[in-house]
């Protein structure tokens, strides 16, 4: 089999063009790729970005310093609400936004790296989210169609790869970083540790290689 | 019942639930609830950003970064607990395999529609996984104040606020009463704290039917 | 937490009820629920079944003896070929069956357990498997609409599992079994090993314990 | 090129594979390349059943019954191989993460229309992966006899077997030649085992362009 590259933060950022749509891993800070984040914040002239991500960073922490450098045009989320600055984005008019339940936003990711069309799920239906959306009933209760959510550039964490890019993730650590990996045109990883290949388990690998084109040490652990 | 109505509320919320069932905790008065439980009411807590088997808090010497609640609280894995993705973790809420949802409210209609996660003329900016848990949860308890600081009633004929589901609820908990929706039916079923029909009666502006036990 | 219910095969296989969908884990007979199987013909009179399998067995072995015992009324697979038997019985007007293709059988299965109510493939549009189905156009390339497939009771086979009922896959024996483990009403795992709660790594549970019902020890590994 | 038909039309397709390239292979000729292959070579192979990174075939006191390829035959995993459920393994060939699917075929089309599946007449009861591959692989190789036993070219205008989908095949390897869809169009490009123009044209009933390299 075939290495995955290995490249530092700042070379597997600078694929990152401006207009692109980016997905980022973790919820809230747990799981984030910080060491990615961080090159894409201090290296990268990247702007008017698409973001999706379940929250946009903490105030001045994780995404939320690329949404103080007014880098995002957009973010797709399920949360907006711990970033006051998100908050205040948007009501000033600097960022566009698109809500979607948890679960959905989860789904529709998923969707998009398993070459789905859409799907349709009961969530939402009869709310202020079903806006605009095509609503259907199956077994008489009303579903919403979601369509996938695909990326241009994913940028995701693991606590471990092995050298050929396969993923091992650690707690809750894991959370939307698998879906985010099989959904974008070019998936960087940052793993905590990169160990030899035969290093995780074949049963374990919570993301084979094949979705991984960029590998990246993290920084931090 | 003593202490304050929130940990009133949680104490009453947690006599619903049953050993081997699966519960989600909103966060507020449900995440009471697991400083409520007994050690072995065998109630096992899924956590919906990818954990099931959530265990006490840890000392703050003990915190694991990579161990959180929906709260983005440190928690602890007990032995068994799983870890998945958060795809895997709505499917699970989704497809009906979490018994109970237990979560706070700003409105419950007479009928059982929630109002939760927005308030209206404030921008809509969070929803995280309210819609999932009171759409796919088997049986939703909700639990709140009767009244809101203004002393406005929250369970009410119709919800003014954004909706996160119809007719989703269950059951009701609040420092006075519980109320259950059986068959659309709202129904007062049992007064808490020492509070009287008329107290109730006061704090609610939805009509219900009353079959106390 | 509460263990899950440790009960011999024959009891499990009793609450298996004439006229029921049952799932049944395996690709062939790798992570097949022998087990189970062999309960389900020794020790049980239900009838009328739809069995839901990737294969129906082989030619007397696995679910080709149920198939033999004239009990199986329906069949949903991807593959029947392999058992002439099943063939047979299809020519002769004795076994009704739908056909889907193997990755639309295991998202629909997946889509029962993950409570969603349909999705939209392009596999299979144009083709003899498209008919009766809605087709609809997304970015200009036909797709399918395909509905869930549930369950009454799932009969899934895993390497180890734990005294909770949370279970761990080997190789390739994983196959359909987790997806079917969620999709069924009532769930029936046997397991080649059942270790002490802690004896599967969190990280490494691939079905959860809340999806299974009752637990059975294998008699083969 | 020497040996028998089959395997020349499997070390040709061979040829199209690059290091790197995430492979899956049918049943019948596809399952000859793995042991044409060069060891260092860099093609990863991915089976349908659940594993990415399949290895030799086991010696017969090895075999591993957990361990098997799409074909039910006994296989072995190279180091750094994955294990993955139907759902995550049809994920990867549907959602364009498979890039090359070799498989055989009754009849491809002047259109890259593939019919693999069913033969008409005979009740069509088996359809596997054959599908799911064909749509979702990024390049799609096939590789066939030129004719049928019966001597009926496979290479034809339309088919008339049932189809697995419609302008899925990218390249078409048979004993006589390669033939490249460009564009919807189909290109006679090379001539193998020293075929000559007439050889391919009286086995190969659709219309195609010829462009030699």
């Amino acid at each position: 089999m075939t290495s995955v590259r290995r490249v530092s933060a700042e070379q597997a950022i600078s694929r990152v063009r401006s207009g692109d749509v980016v997905m980022v891993g973790g919820f809230g800070l747990v799981g984030a790729p910080l060491t990615l984040i961080d090159a894409l914040v201090e290296t990268s002239d990247a702007r008017d970005l698409t973001i999706v991500s379940n929250n946009v960073g903490e105030a001045g922490r994780g995404l939320g310093l690329l949404l103080r450098q007014g880098r995002i045009r957009k973010a797709i989320a399920s949360y907006f609400t711990s970033n006051p600055e998100a908050v205040a984005a948007v009501n000033a008019g600097q960022l566009d936004y698109q809500l979607l339940p948890q679960g959905t936003f989860a789904e529709a990711i998923r969707a998009a790296g398993a070459g789905l069309g859409g799907f349709y799920t009961p969530v939402g239906a009869g709310t202020l989210l079903a806006e605009g959306k095509e609503e259907r009933l199956i077994d008489g209760v009303p579903h919403l169609l979601e369509r996938p959510l695909r990326a241009d550039v994913a940028l995701v964490h693991a606590a471990r790869a092995d050298e050929l890019g396969n993923l091992w993730y650690r707690g809750t650590a894991r959370n939307f970083n698998p879906l985010m990996a099989a959904a974008a045109g070019l998936t960087i990883a940052e793993a905590g540790e990169i160990v030899p290949v035969g290093g995780i388990e074949p049963e374990a690998v919570a993301t084979p290689h094949l979705y991984v084109d960029l590998l990246v040490g993290a920084k931090r652990l | 019942m003593s202490g304050d109505p929130r940990t009133r509320i949680a104490a009453r919320a947690a006599l619903e639930l049953e050993p081997g069932d699966v519960v989600n905790l909103g966060i507020g008065i449900p995440n009471l609830i697991p400083g409520i439980l007994a050690p072995d009411a065998g109630v096992v807590i899924h956590t919906e950003n990818g954990l099931l088997g959530v265990g006490p808090r840890p000392a703050q010497d003990a915190v694991d970064p990579d161990l959180v609640d929906a709260a983005k609280l440190p928690v602890t894995a007990l032995p068994g607990a799983a870890y998945f993705d958060s795809a895997d973790s709505f499917a699970m809420i989704r497809g009906g395999h979490v018994d109970v949802a237990v979560l706070g409210a700003l409105q419950v209609s007479a009928a059982g529609d929630i109002a939760n996660w927005a308030v209206p003329g404030r921008d809509v900016l969070g929803v995280g996984g309210a819609m999932d848990l009171v759409v796919g949860a088997r049986r939703v308890i909700v639990t709140m104040t009767a009244t809101t600081g203004a002393g406005e009633p929250k369970v009410v004929p119709e919800c003014t606020y954004p909706l996160t589901a119809r007719g989703a609820a269950d059951v009701v908990v609040t420092e006075l009463s519980v109320f259950r929706l059986r068959e659309g039916r709202l129904v007062l079923v049992e007064l808490l704290g020492g509070a009287t029909l008329d107290d109730v009666a006061r704090a609610t502006s939805a009509a219900y039917e009353v079959e106390l036990g």
